[in-house]
């Protein structure tokens, strides 16, 4: 606040400040900023959380039925702290659950999507900021009931985040998740409420609020990413919660959407029947396989961004980056059938399903190369936020590749539901989002807070993080080559998987190495509030429109208007007098003409 | 550092490349059979096939990016590169070449694959009859499905299994009862009816490349021809409780004399009406 | 969270770095302190037969509590020694080793070792889960199992060649732990354990059994003495902690139920008509008579029908508990009593659930689906539960006829409609 | 005050993994180690240490009878009416009311189906009338779903017949030992082999409200209070201090404050000690307050 000086905008919020409330300036804030902070927090404090779930898990696969380490004696007294296969269920269930729906979706859409947007497009706030507020509170009775379902006594939800049916539907099937399996399904419609409140805002917002000479094509791609996923959102999100509602409704009012005619489970039969499992499956792809893009284009645009800043050269491609981040979108919507090859669908289906699913990796290769035509030939700044955007490409490279496997049908009867797959997904939202989170993170903290994160800290979390992440998750393509099963408690008790145990050991301890890693990162983030080194308006020397504002910005953003002169990778220009050329910055020759691209 | 970092990018195509080929050298250590386990069906090599077809072209690919990612970052490092940027926004020509060579790269896998997709799931085994001109080989040629040997079901937590017995039908009384244990012929063409009792699971032999997701209120058909003898495992696949672990079966392939034998013997073990013998397998 | 500090410390402005220090270690100390309690694992223990204490205090008016559960449980220390050290002091003079050996139990017990290849730890691995380390069918997945998992403890099991009220041979539990029991949570480990295992397994089992029964009897016997005055509890002591009460009264006892257990196995002839397909003996026809009259006895005076209901759903008498049940709440099981429910509960018991007589048209056969067995469970009836052993009025070619009949029922056209479409979605 | 509580709620999940919550204690014994090597020594060692400090106890000096009522001070306690759940038209004919009939009262007050015996007799002590081996038949019926003998008291080996003589099968379930069916109008021979404390529960699995109870002793040394709650047990060995138990369905133990041959005595768990005088027969009268059995 006090760092706003200039500006009678800023003078004005300074005095209506005096008067406000904390609560209503840093609790139910309408500023998106601090909306976005809310959400970063949050969001970071539950992916510790989920890397804790992932290592209860890790330890089941390493050292099965063996008595666990600090938390077992709680969990299981009588059981001398061995980990029953209930509670591996319900790990491995919350673990992708806080991951996707507490970590992933809203770090990228809530707290980078909130964060950026009005700054990047040169608008003082969202255009709808009460909604915005709206959002982040309407995570909260999902976290409670999401938690709440964790802590169900005697064992939390147990459908695998998946939720698929008669097991999440029938209460005798999973009995251990009873009431659990109803507040995870509310818990995640909360999720879903709060992202349309934000997808709306969101396109709105980029549509409506851009400054002056900011046309559609000059946008920076992080907005570009956040604006396909909001259209994304939009369409895909009211199919899950429709779904989700239907399967709230045969649990509680015994509907039957879902369960066909004749169960026996547990000795109990089911009063309801002529549904059909396999249309939760539909229905739920239908969201969730968008929603994997949801998960992957923010960190994409944030990544090119970052890579064009400090390759000091602008993106390759610019309008084919923008047209392959829709090509995924739209394709994005007709190949959910690819998690469904053998899942009982008509297998006519899976032929034309394997065609589109195939074809979208050709937009996904297009931007590994235009990510690598941008730093061949530039004069790359080997800073932490840039190798974690470096190490986002190398290891989209390996997930983008292992998903073709999957694509390929006859192959997918193998592996599917195997580590494979397991290893596929990881690469794609650990090694690629996280690691872009990570440096995104590391990218915008000077904005954030007005101090630099400790560059030498940062580059060791980098550089442990990237042996772990590698040597946790690559090898689990050789286990899924063996066809290694994913969510079984114990795997060796099968022949075929009993010599993988030594495979499994070397990775949890990868895995244990990750999670004690992040202290790093977490005590440099958190001294650096405190102890970081306090910079100015553009550390970095970027060209896009954030970087002209305060830092942290005031409320309102900017202190002055901003009008866009150029798109913003204009970076090593011929023109300019830096090795930048800022989208604010007018062409020597006429300053004062806003010039249509 | 810019060289470190390269370097350290470089690691992941050699250590990436490295143990991918040390599994398949599947009696190398550390990676003892860390590989695709052995097949035992007649049409198992075409998948495996092209899972190895797909991995030597993404492994090029792999290798060809990430070695290009090594060498931009080596060769470009802003400590050693005192050059202007090229000052670029892209080529045009440049996007249309990687965009159509994916693209015909993929579609060739796509359509590759069908074959072997259509013999696992679509074209199931029996015997064509004329059709309803009376003559073969038309486009409406009666099929005759062949029987399934055994129906298998699905439950929490086991595999019921139920042959056929002496008249070739599953359902009737003198269907023959194991529990988990599935004894083949091999060299037959052999069809499973598969259901379940309750929740969703999964089929899945390994060694026999063949997995499908058994779900209830359907009955679905498998089939493979086993081509050697032994003892291998079914596993589960689809998460089907706290138990889904503990869904082990075993899959005996054995000569068509060993296994009339078995079957005779299980089914005089089911008639078992003595205290004398019950300690018999 | 953090972000409602940025403004706080901008506040605190920049001159003073001590109270910015002291927040940061503030924040830095909680997760560390956090970390720094948390506690290691321990062996786990035999839990205590609450809810059988619970019903010895309410029948003889005393208290478990204090000198006499401690010298109870030290009596069952020192005989059974714990889940990680198994013994069974003074065995040798109770005859234990007809029963078990004891270095199946060290096969069998303690926690699973963590090289998974060398096979220790075996109850732990596969069974304590669902019947508890105690092996009182408590383990943590237990509470929702339907059935629930057997409570050892009593003695009693229910799928066994001997009658009500003997202990099973060992080719009895041995079956089980190989087939598993069809229709429950049980399942078969044939495939996952060598004999060897299965053996060590079953010793294990009675190990478990006998410290139970061993465990009520103490129970039982301690409530007969008094512990009010210093005096009265030495004296009590030196009668209860001998080894005269403990090894010859009380355990040589139960072992010996256990030693005499094969004998009292119930032998069958072979049964007529033979039901071989295969046997050229095999007559169509006299199977048809033997079902016809066991269809008769089923109605008449095998009185099969007043639970297994008219129509063979198993919905005659539903309404009825098992032993496991009753053995608190008294054969007239007055579980709507809340008092005595809300004891029982408290006491750490399992919510009581009604025994369903078997639904015959399933096919479904828990205790196994020879007709020896199903003939054991008609000759014998079904320990444990309501099912009563066949009348000895019966003769054994009547029983037989009986099993004919249960077998043929599945397969009936009530059970198969011929002409009726089947709900399911046939593929291809 | 607001920012401690934001700490509070997210480090919440936090203090879950790292913290440590108490175990339920009552679910497990703390033993002490020392106690439990020292006795486990004991029972290792061989032969039985206690066999030879007992000291032989003098015998009986003659035998006696004890005999006496059971009586009820107050109004009776109100009857239970049982559900019919089952084959109504057999089991209560023309709908009538059936009863528990728990607490039988008979003329005087007189109490019915009291158990008294004498318990841990000695085997040596035991006279010859009263010895195991006992071969006349104890005849146990049921007609219209109760069972004839509401409480009755064998000695092991003695054959009793279960009879039906009902025209629907019942089942006679005696606790956890046997468990058989009777064909309507048909009998099945039934022989206890196990001494008993206290009676067991008989039931029917088929028609759950009916029940009984079966006393086992080795020794004839026990009785059941008839109609008129009298009961005489011959034979008793005289002289030597004999305990006993008396027992009542619905009060199991009969303990609490109760009048014996006139005075006021206070019984615990169910049980006196009394030594008779040879050839004498013993009077035992009492009276039991209505209150007991609210």
């Amino acid at each position: 606040m006090s760092s706003i000086t200039a500006g009678s905008h800023a003078h004005e919020h300074e005095s209506s400040a005096t008067h406000a409330s904390f609560i209503s300036t840093y609790v139910f804030s309408r500023d998106h900023k601090i909306i976005g902070l809310q959400f970063l927090f949050s969001t970071l404090l539950w992916f510790f959380v989920g890397g804790l779930l992932a290592l209860g898990i890790r330890w089941q696969l390493a050292y099965p039925w063996t008595n666990m380490p600090i938390i077992g004696k709680m969990l299981f007294p009588g059981e001398g702290g061995q980990i029953s296969p209930e509670f591996y269920t319900t790990l491995f269930t919350m673990h992708a659950t806080v991951m996707i729906f507490f970590v992933i979706i809203p770090i990228l859409a809530g707290a980078f999507g909130n964060y950026l947007i009005p700054l990047m497009i040169g608008a003082d706030d969202m255009a709808f900021p009460t909604l915005n507020m709206l959002s982040y509170w309407f995570m909260w009775p999902a976290f409670f009931l999401i938690g709440a379902s964790f802590f169900t006594a005697p064992y939390g939800a147990g459908g695998g985040w998946t939720s698929y049916p008669p097991l999440s539907v029938v209460n005798e099937a999973a009995p251990g998740s009873a009431s659990a399996q109803t507040l995870w399904l509310l818990g995640i419609t909360f999720v879903g409420i709060s992202s349309m409140m934000g997808s709306v805002n969101y396109m709105t917002t980029i549509i409506q609020m851009r400054a002056p000479g900011m046309t559609m094509f000059r946008l920076p791609l992080t907005i570009w990413g956040m604006f396909i996923t909001a259209i994304l959102q939009a369409f895909a999100l009211p199919v899950l919660t429709a779904a989700g509602f239907m399967q709230v409704m045969d649990r509680l009012l015994g509907t039957g959407f879902f369960l066909p005619e004749g169960l026996i489970v547990n000795n109990s039969i089911p009063a309801s029947g002529g549904g059909q499992p396999l249309l939760w499956q539909h229905l739920f792809w239908f969201y969730s396989h968008p929603a994997v893009y949801i998960m992957i284009l923010p960190a994409m645009g944030m990544v090119s961004d970052i890579i064009s800043c400090f390759a000091r050269k602008p993106i390759f491609g610019y309008k084919p980056m923008v047209y392959s981040i829709s090509g995924i979108a739209g394709l994005g919507f007709i190949v959910w059938g690819h998690h469904m090859f053998v899942s009982g669908m008509n297998p006519v289906l899976g032929m034309t399903f394997m065609v589109s699913t195939m074809m979208i990796a050709l937009p996904s290769a297009v931007k590994v190369f235009n990510w690598l035509g941008t730093i061949w030939g530039g004069k790359i700044e080997f800073t932490t936020p840039m190798l974690f955007s470096l190490s986002f490409v190398s290891m989209f490279i390996i997930g983008g590749l292992s998903g073709i496997f999957m694509a390929a049908t006859p192959v997918d009867i193998f592996i599917h539901d195997t580590y494979f797959i397991v290893a596929h997904f990881h690469y794609v939202l650990f090694g690629g989002t996280a690691m872009a989170v990570f440096g995104a993170i590391y990218f915008w903290y000077p904005k954030m807070f007005g101090r630099m994160m400790n560059e030498q800290l940062g580059k060791v979390h980098f550089f442990l993080t990237f042996i772990f992440l590698n040597g946790t998750f690559f090898t689990m393509h050789v286990l899924g080559a063996v066809g290694f099963p994913r969510r079984l408690a114990d795997p060796y008790h099968y022949d075929t998987f009993q010599h993988l145990m030594p495979m499994n050991r070397f990775m949890t301890w990868c895995a244990i190495g990750m999670v004690a890693t992040q202290v790093i990162f977490a005590f440099n983030f958190i001294s650096s509030l405190f102890f970081g080194k306090p910079v100015g308006r553009n550390p970095w020397g970027c060209n896009s429109l954030e970087w002209s504002a305060p830092s942290p910005p005031g409320h309102g953003n900017f202190d002055f208007q901003p009008v866009v002169y150029r798109g913003p990778y204009e970076y090593g220009h011929p023109d300019a007098t830096k090795n930048h050329y800022p989208q604010i910055e007018p062409p020597p020759e006429n300053p004062t003409e806003v010039p249509e691209h | 550092m810019g060289r470190f970092w390269s370097l350290l990018f470089l690691a992941v195509p050699v250590l990436g490349v490295g143990v991918f080929a040390a599994a398949m050298m599947t009696d190398s250590w550390p990676l003892h059979n860390h590989w695709l386990p052995r097949d035992v069906s007649e049409k198992g090599y075409v998948i495996d096939n092209l899972f190895n077809t797909i991995l030597y072209l993404t492994g090029v690919i792999f290798v060809g990016t990430s070695l290009a990612l090594f060498w931009f970052l080596w060769k470009y490092d802003g400590e050693k590169n005192l050059g202007p940027v090229r000052f670029l926004h892209g080529s045009h020509t440049l996007e249309v070449v990687w965009s159509i060579i994916p693209a015909a790269t993929l579609l060739f896998i796509a359509i590759y694959q069908m074959n072997a997709w259509a013999d696992a799931k679509i074209d199931r085994p029996g015997t064509r009859l004329a059709g309803a001109d009376g003559r073969m080989n038309t486009e409406d040629d009666l099929v005759e499905f062949q029987l399934p040997i055994a129906q298998v079901t699905g439950r929490q937590f086991e595999w019921r299994i139920r042959y056929a017995g002496r008249d070739g039908v599953v359902g009737t009384s003198d269907d023959v009862h194991t529990v988990n244990d599935l004894h083949l012929p091999v060299d037959e063409e052999v069809v499973l009816q598969i259901k379940s009792d309750d929740v969703l699971h999964s089929f899945f032999l390994p060694n026999c490349r063949l997995k499908q997701d058994v779900v209830p209120g359907m009955k679905q058909m498998v089939w493979f021809k086993p081509k050697e003898v032994g003892s291998f495992d079914i596993v589960c696949a689809e998460l089907c409780g706290w138990g889904h672990y503990k869904m082990k079966g075993r899959m005996t392939i054995q000569s068509r004399k060993d296994f009339d034998q078995w079957l005779t013997d299980q089914e005089r073990i089911q008639q078992e009406s003595s205290f004398a013998l019950s300690e018999e397998e | 969270m953090l972000c409602y500090l940025q403004p706080c410390l901008t506040s605190l402005g920049e001159s003073n770095p001590m109270k910015r220090l002291r927040i940061f270690w503030a924040l830095l100390s909680m997760p560390m302190i956090g970390l720094v309690t948390g506690c290691g694992t321990e062996s786990p223990d035999f839990r205590v037969n609450n809810v059988y204490m619970e019903k010895i205090s309410r029948e003889l008016d005393v208290k478990f509590a204090g000198q006499r559960q401690e010298d109870v449980y030290t009596a069952l220390t020192a005989m059974f020694g714990t889940p990680d050290l198994p013994v069974v002091t003074g065995g040798e003079d109770a005859g234990v080793s007809d029963v078990l050996s004891v270095e199946n139990l060290h096969l069998a017990a303690g926690p699973v070792i963590k090289d998974y290849e060398a096979g220790k730890g075996l109850y732990r691995q596969h069974c304590a889960h669902c019947h508890g380390v105690t092996g009182d069918g408590y383990g943590p997945t237990a509470k929702f199992l339907n059935p629930y998992p057997r409570d050892f403890r009593m003695g009693t099991f229910k799928f066994k060649s001997t009658p009500v009220g003997y202990r099973p041979t060992d080719d009895d539990l041995t079956r089980i732990v190989r087939n598993g029991i069809n229709g429950t949570a049980m399942p078969s480990f044939k495939e996952m354990l060598d004999s060897g295992q299965i053996d060590a397994i079953v010793d294990y089992v009675k190990y478990l059994a006998l410290r139970g029964q061993t465990e009520r009897s103490l129970i039982s016997l301690s409530g007969d003495y008094g512990y009010e005055t210093p005096e009265e509890t030495t004296e009590t002591q030196a009668e209860l902690l001998s080894k005269e009460v403990l090894v010859d009264e009380i355990l040589g006892a139960i072992v010996e139920e256990w030693t005499s257990a094969s004998e009292t196995a119930t032998e069958a002839e072979g049964r007529d008509p033979v039901y071989d397909f295969s046997s050229p003996e095999f007559d169509q026809s006299e199977l048809d008579e033997s079902i016809a009259r066991g269809q008769q006895l089923y109605y008449g005076a095998g009185a099969c029908v007043t639970c297994h209901g008219p129509t063979q759903l198993g919905d005659g008498q539903t309404t009825d508990y098992d032993n496991w049940t009753k053995d608190f709440f008294g054969e007239a099981a007055k579980v709507a009593d809340a008092e005595l429910l809300d004891a029982y509960l408290t006491a750490g018991g399992l919510p009581p659930r009604n025994i369903i007589p078997r639904n015959l048209r399933q096919g479904v056969y828990r205790g196994g689906r020879r007709p020896i067995d199903i003939y054991w469970r008609v000759k014998n009836g079904i320990d444990g539960t309501p099912m009563p052993a066949a009348s000895s009025q019966l003769t054994d070619d009547d029983v037989w006829d009986i099993v004919n009949f249960v077998l043929s029922v599945p397969y009936q056209s009530l059970s198969q409609p011929a002409d009726m479409p089947e709900f399911v979605r046939d593929r291809n | 005050m607001l920012k401690r509580f934001w700490m509070i709620c997210t480090l919440l999940p936090l203090a879950f993994f790292a913290g440590c919550s108490g175990s339920p204690e009552a679910d497990f014994v703390q033993v002490n180690s020392a106690a439990v090597e020292e006795l486990r020594t004991k029972l290792a060692s061989s032969g039985s240490g206690t066999e030879t400090d007992q000291q032989e106890e003098a015998g009986p000096s003659g035998y006696a009878t004890l005999k006496g009522r059971f009586a009820l001070d107050g109004s009776p306690p109100p009857q239970i009416k049982l559900d019919i759940s089952k084959d109504p038209a057999i089991c209560a004919p023309g709908g009538k009311d059936v009863f528990a009939n728990d607490v039988a009262v008979g003329p005087n007050g007189g109490l019915a189906n009291i158990v008294i015996f004498a318990n841990g007799v000695n085997e040596d002590w035991v006279h010859d009338s009263a010895k195991p081996g006992r071969t006349d038949e104890v005849i146990f019926d049921q007609k219209e779903c109760v069972f004839l003998t509401h409480v009755v008291g064998i000695q092991t080996g003695q054959p009793m017949t279960v009879l039906n003589s009902d025209p629907v099968a019942h089942n006679l379930k005696v606790s956890t030992t046997f468990n058989q069916t009777i064909p309507e109008g048909k009998s099945v021979p039934f022989v206890a082999s196990k001494e008993l404390n206290s009676p067991e529960k008989m039931s029917c699995s088929i028609h759950p409200w009916m029940t009984a109870y079966l006393l086992v002793r080795n020794d004839g040394y026990f009785a059941v209070t008839a109609e008129d709650g009298s009961f005489e047990i011959p034979n008793l060995p005289a002289g030597v201090e004999l305990e006993f138990r008396v027992w009542h369905e619905r009060l199991n133990g009969i303990k609490g404050d109760l009048q014996v041959n006139g005075s006021a005595e206070t019984w615990k768990k169910g049980r006196f000690e009394m030594t008779l005088e040879p050839s004498q027969d013993q009077e035992l009268n009492v009276v039991l307050p209505a209150a007991m059995f609210n």
